[in-house]
């Protein structure tokens, strides 16, 4: 290089710029953006999330436009195989599969939804507990974690359906009863771990009482495992509530849920193969899409993976 | 620079962890100093003799097994939970890991405004001006108030744990390795700002750190601990110029010099083995084991700090 | 599960299970009988219980029924054949029964005698056995009294062994059916050596039985299979054609139908789902069974106490339409209480009763269920609210039942919660009476009418409709102690009174649906008691 | 002339290196242009802060950063005539452990928790020394024994956890010294631990040294450590090489702003207690956007124009010698050497 | 070490007590009883029957001799299946769910792992996305459509299989498969992360930089290391299979322990209730013992105290 370009005053010492040298060249992300940032990299997760909001939106629209309710009996169309008048084809009493499937979508969703809810909220609270008092109050905590699960659940099911009214109610409960053994788990784990990390110990020190330590300093920093185990709790959900429809202790007739379509359709499978792949696929789909998404989110929140 | 009036006296501080099987583990074992109003005293030691335990016993995160410490006259081990949250005002901390100590999840100004909310010292348009002051003290800008703690290097980030811990204007701090995290070129702008802000606010410090090099840079005393107790206590120019414990003498001469002359010149002395577990401590000095000039008396007896010249504080059979 | 008698029927799919008739054990004739006379069999679900005096399934019903004999087998046309005895005496007055053992073994070699009769007899009614239908004996003199506790002394009882080969029986009254009953299972004698030694333990594994009747058990691995072999000390044996009977314990629908399919099995029962794709094949067979299935009202409920709202649900629900659709078609219409195949005075009882029911009026069900609602003085929202629909547990049930609601919801406007349930919750629902509205069922237990028409007396054991009506009790009492024709008359008239009144709304005689591979030839299959014979079974070349 | 001569006794060329990594931020340029040699026996020291692509170039040497995201995108890394980076993968392996081995920053996590430490070393024995097994327990026990470790038989059959720090840093010297490799990368190798025990670990180091013949490339932070063991010293900044040269070179006649910078922050030890130090204000740039002229600039307290514009050229100042900075320019100004107190 | 194990065999009988007392009570809390049958049974005859199963007596006197019986290993007999000890039919059907299980697992855990080594290696290539397409469809397909299927195509369809029931090799094939595929689905996925996880440890370059071919740096390394977090999954997953499935055990007309749990509630059969319950409870903590235990051996890092 040569130093014709250079002038003299290319060569007057300036000194120092300190606030450039302080300037901050990477966007300013919080971490929800930074793992939305990286989860919309990934192509797989993004895809599960499109389905999902597919399913969530057929799920709310279909049951409102849909030419045939979901419960009406059409004996002059009984079993009839997918055609363009009933593109998932009739179930044995003549109703549109297609509607069916999507009010029974709702259903599913909302059992999932609903018992999500309440999973997380108990788990939550339960682990972050037990994790932050640690020694005899977490053994105790844990140990009733393990009595929970070795009750068969069948037991509670069928006691709440008994008290209560048969129907959505008695079925979320039974899912959460033992729901939240899992989500408590992880969190406490999380907090065992986190609250020797020493911003617990600095607002500690500012004097902040365990309220607030659990709520402002351990929980949000479980979030992302929660997120996570959550994208686990949803089909978990689907799943027991198809698995009660398998025992007969499902949604009441004649509103449809996933598990009750499917485990109907599989005693069809040797005849109409149509009635189990509906909603077989649905469910699939639905789990499929549930499971990339949460890999993703396992990716993106991770924050080892973090740069 | 220092009053002459004790702003914390420790005494015989003790510091047990149970660690299964019905172990014991003595992370502190009967610590007594004073710090005077004004003062930096440094404790400096090797990985796990129990710098962090002293430091967190002292400002009552961990609960002491025994001993006392008095703060500005007031016996701290027995408070109600009304005092223990006023004494938390006076006393603070500032920690090492600058990834660590700061709640990834919150911004800097909830970060720094959470002494002051949990005080109520400020609210509203005043406690945004107060951080914004803080923030400018430790030598950031309003800009960064917004922003999270993974976009601050890591000397930014030891910052803004400063500006944390004197948002609720204590009088004491302890320091527990604010530097070692951080790279050499960045180290001395928060020893610096440590410095001006002892200065400017008449700060108390507990300064820990293993580098002792600055430690003997930052410090008016400093304290040597070797597994749980305090080995040798004196000033900083003395603890270099005239160690008396075998051990602050070998750590004085292993300490590096960037001066390669002098390096060559220096004698170090190499101790034999690793500092052992502080569980079932042998009986007798506890630095028997790599002392190179370990006597039948240290392994019966343990020796006792001793004052063996005005304001210079041994713990050794040897050193008369 | 059940019985050979259904209240309401078992856990699996309703109105598929149950006896009709094939043709009847007429001899093999000229047809080639194969070399090898194997047949497999699928038995459903392990037999719970395999004691003749207390075993109350269906299961345990058919291998019970193959494995003893009792004073008489009944033939797979349900007339009366021969058994054990090879004579009987009947009194004058119809009440003493004095019957005459024949010359038979049981399968350890030892001679079957009337004191094995008479211990078996009185072990099933002793309190100690706490057999469930014990009851089947109270038309023996003292037999209640002991079975309640009322006396101790079983020596109070009419059944006493005259002798090694001489047993007399005497009834409370002239039974007709009696004969017919001593075929029942629980008349069936357990060898009276074999459970005196094994105790609690007889009847829990292969090796600790004795056989009576045609097969014997030769290898049962529970829970998985039981496999039947010709039992040759059998008095009959010659008769008996089959060596072998493997049967499984199958389930599941889909899997039953492919072991058929893939000759895994000889014969299956076809499950309604799978009709349309069968009900062509040749070995499809579809045989009437003496049950009926019906509406039951709790006549005791704030609502269907009201005649006209029972009323108003029966024309509300289309039965040519809940037979032909959900049906399929296989079975009849109900035109009464009583099944068709049961005997009457001439061919049928259902002859002589003939079609007493009210038809499907939906626009009169929704006259008179607003006038109902108003009698009560209650909204439609209240009684949506209230009423639910009790079912049992399955997919078939489901349909079942959403076929009703569906009916009801578009005939009278209100959509009724359906509570599927498990059997012995559903029991517990009709026996408390905390139930509305149900759909339940009903199979003979003899052929006699009046294994239905007994059911609704005042504060009958069964009567969960708990309905009232002092002539029908009458009716009633004269079937049961009456003669003849005067029987059949009480009978019939006591049918036009449930049509009156309708405790209940019979709907449906349902068929039996099964397959059975072309070479097997000789089924039996009962209309009333444990479904199936295989004495006369064989398997053709 | 004496060039040919010097070539004979070059183990290692490494040749205006650049390597980046992808990352969902960007691409993160962490090495820009590294240039150093090192002769048989001679250490040489890399300093720098943290992030400043120490460890990246000294791992694209044995070819260990991770691939992808890491990419070499320019030059050459000759050792003994031969340039690696045309190796495949299975001429490395013989390289790696044999001739070249490599001592990583934390000897807590460098060891396999899983594995007894006796077999961590015989597993290169047995890869590169055709030992049997027997035979490699034997060296094993013996290559602990050299690094000082008390009953090594013992040892060699305990798992990395029942070691203290200092004791497996010495297991990860034994593993590297192991098959005697004519050049050693040791990464910090004291970083993690304490003082007294640093001292142990560098007094070791040099005496294997002394006996093997083995050239080391050094990684630090901390001047103080290399002060007395190196022969030359490279000061990286950023991904380059500011400047190099011999030891006393750098310590008394350093020649760029942030060497100075480097020599004055640190307090020491055996100097009456400063009142203030002298702290290097500013943090080092983004690797993912570098500035286009010198990336000390902003931190620079002589930083020019130029500076920002452009970055500077090589200069040599003695033989062994060089900086990267617009001061050494024939247009700059003449600024006294902070350090030395001299005006050069 | 003993202490620890009695120290964890004293909570584990105290949690166990603790289970069975809560089930014995809710047990009975629901309405029916073991003898609520076909016919209405006539009251007297009720009573001979409940006094014959000691149903008549004040329930605490039940639980009291339920315990006195429990604690000589008696699990009493079963209400349902006349004359059968839930002794008797819980190790009948155990030894049949037990062998589908351990080879469900067996295969589960093999292929699961392979897979997730492959998937980890191949990170973002093809054979990655088929695993994770795989292994996400193994964990979303509910078990009885798998099972349904499987049978209807490999035995109903090709033939290669008999439909159902259990006893030769060939009869295993298919609920082995059905029942193993969640597992190889879910420890595929489990292991990847693993995998991925380890990879990037710093022993792992060590490893390599000790010039060990790509193989070995696997199979000493790697491998070994990410296995460790698998087993500590395994443990409630074998618990789980090992008590059977009532979904495949029914399809494929397996006479395994499955369906006790569900036919043992709906036929208010109580002791085998109870025994089915203590049974899983303790299977379960004894699993969750035995992986702690083997966590420990296998990784030496962990000594239990
Ligand atoms: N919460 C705790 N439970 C059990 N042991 C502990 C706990 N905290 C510290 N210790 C032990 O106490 C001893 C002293 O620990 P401490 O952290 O005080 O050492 P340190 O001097 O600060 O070391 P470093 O320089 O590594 O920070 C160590 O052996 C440590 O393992
Ligand atoms: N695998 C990687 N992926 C992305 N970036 C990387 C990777 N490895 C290193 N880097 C980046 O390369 C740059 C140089 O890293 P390097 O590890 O060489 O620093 P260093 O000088 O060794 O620092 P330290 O003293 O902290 O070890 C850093 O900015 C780092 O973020
Ligand atoms: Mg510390
Ligand atoms: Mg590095």
């Amino acid at each position: 290089m040569s130093n014709v370009e250079f002038t003299k005053k290319d060569f007057e010492i300036v000194g120092k710029n300190i606030d450039e040298s302080e300037k901050i060249v990477r966007k300013s992300l919080t971490y929800w953006q930074d793992a939305w940032r990286r989860l919309k990299e990934n192509k797989l997760a993004v895809l599960g999330l499109i389905i999902i909001l597919t399913v969530l939106l057929m799920s709310i629209f279909v049951p409102i436009f849909t030419k045939y309710a979901y419960d009406f009996q059409d004996y002059n169309a009984i079993s009839q195989s997918p055609s363009s008048e009933h593109i998932f084809g009739t179930d044995n009493l003549g109703r549109d599969l297609f509607s069916r499937c999507w009010s029974g979508a709702r259903t599913s969703l909302m059992v999932a939804g609903i018992a999500t809810i309440i999973n997380v909220t108990i788990g939550v609270i339960y682990g972050a507990v037990s994790g932050y008092a640690g020694g005899k109050v977490d053994l105790i905590m844990m140990r009733i974690i393990e009595i929970v699960y070795s009750i068969p659940q069948l037991l509670w099911v069928i006691l709440l359906i008994v008290v209560m009214k048969p129907g959505i109610k008695p079925i979320i409960i039974a899912i959460s009863i033992t729901g939240w053994g899992g989500m408590a788990r992880v969190v406490r784990g999380q907090v065992l771990q986190l609250k020797q990390m020493e911003f617990v110990l600095a607002a500690k020190t500012l004097g902040a009482d365990t309220g607030r330590l659990i709520l402002r300093h351990l929980i949000p920093n479980t979030m992302g495992p929660i997120i996570i185990n959550l994208t686990f709790q949803v089909p978990s959900a689907v799943f027991t509530e198809a698995f009660l429809s398998y025992l007969g202790l499902g949604i009441p007739a004649p509103a449809a849920s996933w598990g009750s379509l499917a485990q109907s359709g599989t005693t069809m499978l040797l005849i109409h193969p149509y009635m189990l792949f509906f909603p077989a696929a649905l469910i699939c789909i639905f789990m499929l899409a549930f499971n990339l998404l949460g890999d993703g989110l396992r990716d993106a929140l991770d924050p080892r993976l973090r740069n | 620079m220092a009053e002459d009036k004790t702003l914390i006296s420790v005494r015989n501080l003790k510091k047990y962890f149970k660690v299964g099987r019905g172990q014991i583990l003595k992370a502190v074992d009967d610590v007594s100093f004073d710090i005077k109003v004004g003062e930096t005293l440094g404790l400096v030691g090797e990985s796990g003799c129990g710098k962090s335990t002293t430091g967190r016993t002292i400002i009552r995160l961990y609960e002491p097994t025994g001993g006392d410490v008095i703060f500005d006259d007031i016996n701290v081990s027995k408070l109600n939970k009304a005092e223990q949250k006023k004494f938390t005002r006076e006393a603070q901390m500032i920690f090492q890991d600058p990834y660590a100590s700061l709640n990834p999840r919150m911004t800097v100004t909830d970060i720094i405004g959470e002494g002051i909310d949990i005080h109520n010292l400020y609210t509203g348009m005043e406690r945004q001006k107060r951080i914004y002051e803080l923030l400018e003290l430790v030598g950031l800008s309003r800009e960064h108030a917004n922003r999270f703690p993974h976009e601050f290097s890591g000397g930014q980030r030891q910052r803004i744990g400063i500006a944390r811990a004197l948002a609720i204007e204590p009088k004491f701090i302890v320091c527990d390795e604010p530097i070692s995290a951080l790279d050499v070129s960045i180290q001395a702008q928060v020893v610096n700002l440590l410095q001006d802000l002892q200065k400017e606010l008449g700060l108390t410090y507990l300064f820990i750190a293993h580098d002792l090099s600055m430690v003997k840079h930052i410090s008016d005393r400093v304290a040597v601990m070797y597994l749980g107790s305090i080995v040798e206590l004196t000033t900083s120019n003395e603890i270099y110029n005239e160690p008396l414990h075998p051990y602050t003498k070998a750590l004085m001469s292993a300490v590096p010099i960037p001066d390669p002359e002098v390096s060559k010149a220096k004698h170090r002395i190499l101790l034999e083995g690793d500092v052992p577990s502080p569980i079932n401590i042998p009986p007798g000095c506890k630095f028997q084991g790599r002392c190179p000039l370990c006597q039948e008396i240290c392994k019966m007896e343990e020796p006792e700090l001793r004052e063996v010249k005005p304001g210079h504080f041994v713990a050794c059979h040897l050193v008369k | 599960l059940t019985g050979c008698s259904q209240p309401a029927e078992d856990t699996e799919e309703p109105g598929t299970e149950e006896p009709g008739t094939e043709e009847p054990g007429e001899e093999p004739s000229e047809e080639p009988v194969a070399e090898v006379q194997e047949m497999t069999f699928n038995w459903t679900q392990e037999p719970p219980d395999m004691d003749p005096q207390t075993s109350t399934d269906q299961v345990s019903f058919w291998l019970l029924n193959a494995t003893l004999e009792g004073m008489v087998r009944l033939n797979p046309d349900g007339s009366v054949g021969e058994g054990l005895a090879e004579s009987y005496d009947i009194s004058e007055d119809g009440t003493v029964y004095t019957f005459h053992i024949r010359d038979a073994k049981w399968s350890d070699g030892s001679a079957i005698t009337a004191q094995d009769f008479e211990a078996a007899w009185i072990r099933a009614i002793d309190p100690a056995t706490a057999s469930e239908y014990s009851y089947q004996f109270y038309h023996i003199a003292g037999a209640e009294e002991f079975n309640t506790g009322a006396t101790t002394d079983p020596a109070t009882v009419g059944i006493k062994a005259l002798d090694e080969k001489t047993l007399e029986v005497t009834l409370l009254r002239p039974t007709p059916f009696f004969l017919s009953l001593t075929s029942f299972i629980t008349y069936l004698p357990a060898q009276k050596a074999a459970v005196e030694e094994l105790g609690d333990a007889y009847g829990t594994e292969a090796d600790k039985m004795v056989y009576s009747g045609p097969f014997a058990v030769d290898e049962w691995i529970h829970e998985d299979s039981l496999t039947l072999v010709k039992n040759e000390m059998y008095w009959d044996a010659d008769t008996v054609k089959l060596d072998k009977i493997t049967g499984y314990m199958i389930t599941e629908n889909n899997t039953k139908i492919q072991m058929y399919d893939n000759d895994e099995l000889d014969k299956v029962d076809v499950p309604a789902e799978f009709l349309e794709k069968y009900i062509d094949s040749p070995e499809y067979q579809s045989i009437a069974e003496a049950t009926t299935w019906y509406l039951q009202y709790n006549v005791k409920d704030k609502y269907f106490s009201n005649y006209k709202m029972r009323l108003a649900f029966a024309l509300a629900t289309d039965a040519e339409t809940y037979v032909n659709v959900v049906r399929k078609g296989l079975g009849m219409v109900a035109e009464g209480h009583t099944p068709p195949s049961l005997a009457g005075k001439g061919h049928s009882f259902a002859e002589d009763r003939t079609s007493v029911l009210p038809g499907y009026d939906p626009e009169e069900a929704a006259r008179l269920f607003e006038e109902a609602l108003a009698e009560i003085g209650a909204t439609k929202e209240e009684f949506a609210a209230d009423v639910t629909i009790v079912a049992g547990e399955g997919d078939t049930w489901s349909n079942i039942a959403q076929f009703f609601q569906s009916q009801w919801k578009q005939n009278l406007g209100v959509e009724l919660a359906i509570e599927q349930m498990s059997f012995a919750m559903r029991l517990e629902r009709y026996n408390t009476g905390t139930y509305q509205i149900t759909y339940a069922g009903w199979g003979g237990d003899y052929n006699d009418p009046l294994t239905f028409m007994d059911m609704w007396v005042t504060d009958g054991g069964n009567n969960d409709a708990y309905w009232s009506n002092a002539e029908y009790d009458a009716y009633i009492k004269t079937a049961i102690e009456g003669q003849g024709d005067e029987r059949i008359d009480a009978m019939v008239a006591a049918e036009a009174i449930i049509a009156d009144e309708l405790p209940i709304y019979p709907l449906y005689h349902p068929n039996k649906n099964i397959l059975v591979k072309p070479y097997v030839k000789g089924l039996g299959i009962y209309p009333v008691g444990p479904d199936y014979d295989f004495k006369w079974t064989y398997i053709e070349k | 002339m004496s060039e040919i001569k010097k070539d004979n006794d070059i183990l290692l060329h490494v040749k205006n290196l650049h390597v980046a990594f992808d990352t969902y931020a960007g691409e993160v340029k962490a090495v820009r242009g590294v240039d150093y040699e090192l002769k048989k026996g001679e250490t040489l020291a890399i300093v720098g802060e943290s992030g400043c692509g120490k460890s990246v170039s000294a791992q694209t040497i044995m070819q260990l950063i991770p691939m992808p995201p890491g990419k070499i995108k320019e030059g050459e890394i000759i050792f003994e005539g031969k340039n690696l980076l045309d190796y495949s993968d299975k001429e490395m392996e013989k390289i790696r452990g044999k001739d070249i081995s490599m001592i990583f920053q934390d000897p807590m996590t460098s060891l396999n928790p899983t594995m007894k430490v006796g077999k961590q070393i015989m597993e290169v024995l047995i890869k590169h020394q055709n030992m049997t097994k027997s035979e490699a327990h034997d060296r094993a026990v013996e290559m602990l024994k050299l690094v000082g470790l008390p009953n090594p038989e013992k040892r060699a059959k305990q798992f990395p956890h029942e070691y203290s720090g200092g004791m497996r840093q010495r297991a990860m010297i034994a593993i590297a010294l192991a098959c005697n490799p004519k050049l050693l990368i040791a990464d910090e190798p004291t970083t993690a631990l304490d003082v007294t025990i640093q001292a142990q670990i560098m007094d070791l180091m040099q005496e294997l040294q002394d006996k093997l013949n083995t050239a080391i490339i050094l990684i630090t932070h901390d001047l103080g450590v290399v002060a007395d063991s190196a022969k030359k010293i490279a000061v990286m900044y950023a991904g380059i090489i500011i400047e190099y040269g011999e030891t006393n070179d750098i310590f008394y006649n350093a020649q760029h702003p942030y060497t100075w910078g480097l020599l004055q922050s640190v307090p020491r030890l055996d100097v009456e207690t400063e009142v203030r130090l002298v702290p290097i204000d500013g943090t080092p740039p983004d690797l993912i956007a570098p500035p286009k002229g010198c990336p000390f600039a902003a931190r620079c307290d002589y930083a020019m124009p130029v500076c920002k514009e452009s970055m500077p050229e090589v200069s040599d100042v003695s033989d062994n010698h060089y900086v990267r900075c617009w001061l050494k320019h024939d247009m700059a100004p003449e600024v006294v050497n902070p350090v030395t107190g001299r005006r050069d | 070490m003993l202490k620890y194990t009695l120290k964890r065999f004293f909570i584990a009988i105290l949690t166990l007590w603790v289970i069975i007392t809560i089930t014995f009570f809710l047990m009975h809390a629901i309405p029916g009883d073991p003898f609520t049958g076909n016919k209405k049974i006539p009251p007297e005859i009720l009573e001979n029957m409940m006094a014959k199963y000691g149903l008549d007596e004040p329930l605490i006197v039940q639980y009291g001799k339920y315990l006195m019986n429990l604690l000589k290993g008696n699990l009493g007999d079963s209400m349902f299946y006349r004359a059968r000890s839930v002794n008797t039919i819980l190790a009948e059907s155990f030894s049949v769910s037990g062998k589908l299980g351990g080879m469900a697992i067996t295969v589960g855990a093999t292929l699961g792992v392979f897979f997730g080594i492959v998937a980890a290696l191949n990170r973002n290539k093809f054979f990655d996305y088929f695993v994770i397409v795989l292994a996400v469809l193994g964990v979303s397909v509910p078990s009885y459509v798998f099972a349904s299927l499987f049978q209807y195509v490999f035995a109903s369809k090709l033939g290669w299989f008999p439909v159902a029931r259990w006893g030769t090799w060939q009869q295993a094939v298919l609920p082995v498969m059905a029942l193993g595929f969640g597992y190889i689905a879910y420890i595929a996925r489990m292991m990847r992360t693993s995998m991925l996880d380890v990879i990037n440890q710093d022993y792992v370059r060590t490893a390599k930089a000790k010039g060990l071919s790509r193989q070995q740096v696997l199979w000493k390394h790697t491998i070994r290391n990410a296995i460790l977090p698998i087993i500590t999954i395994l443990g409630v997953a074998v618990a789980g299979i090992l008590v059977g499935s009532l979904v495949i055990e029914n399809i494929f007309g397996i006479p395994g322990l499955g369906k006790h749990f569900v036919l043992s509630i709906k036929q208010n059969d109580y002791y085998l209730i109870m025994g089915t319950t203590i049974f899983y409870a303790a299977i379960l903590i004894l699993m969750m013992f035995i992986i702690d235990i083997l966590y420990g051996v296998v990784d030496p890092r962990i000594r239990l105290d």
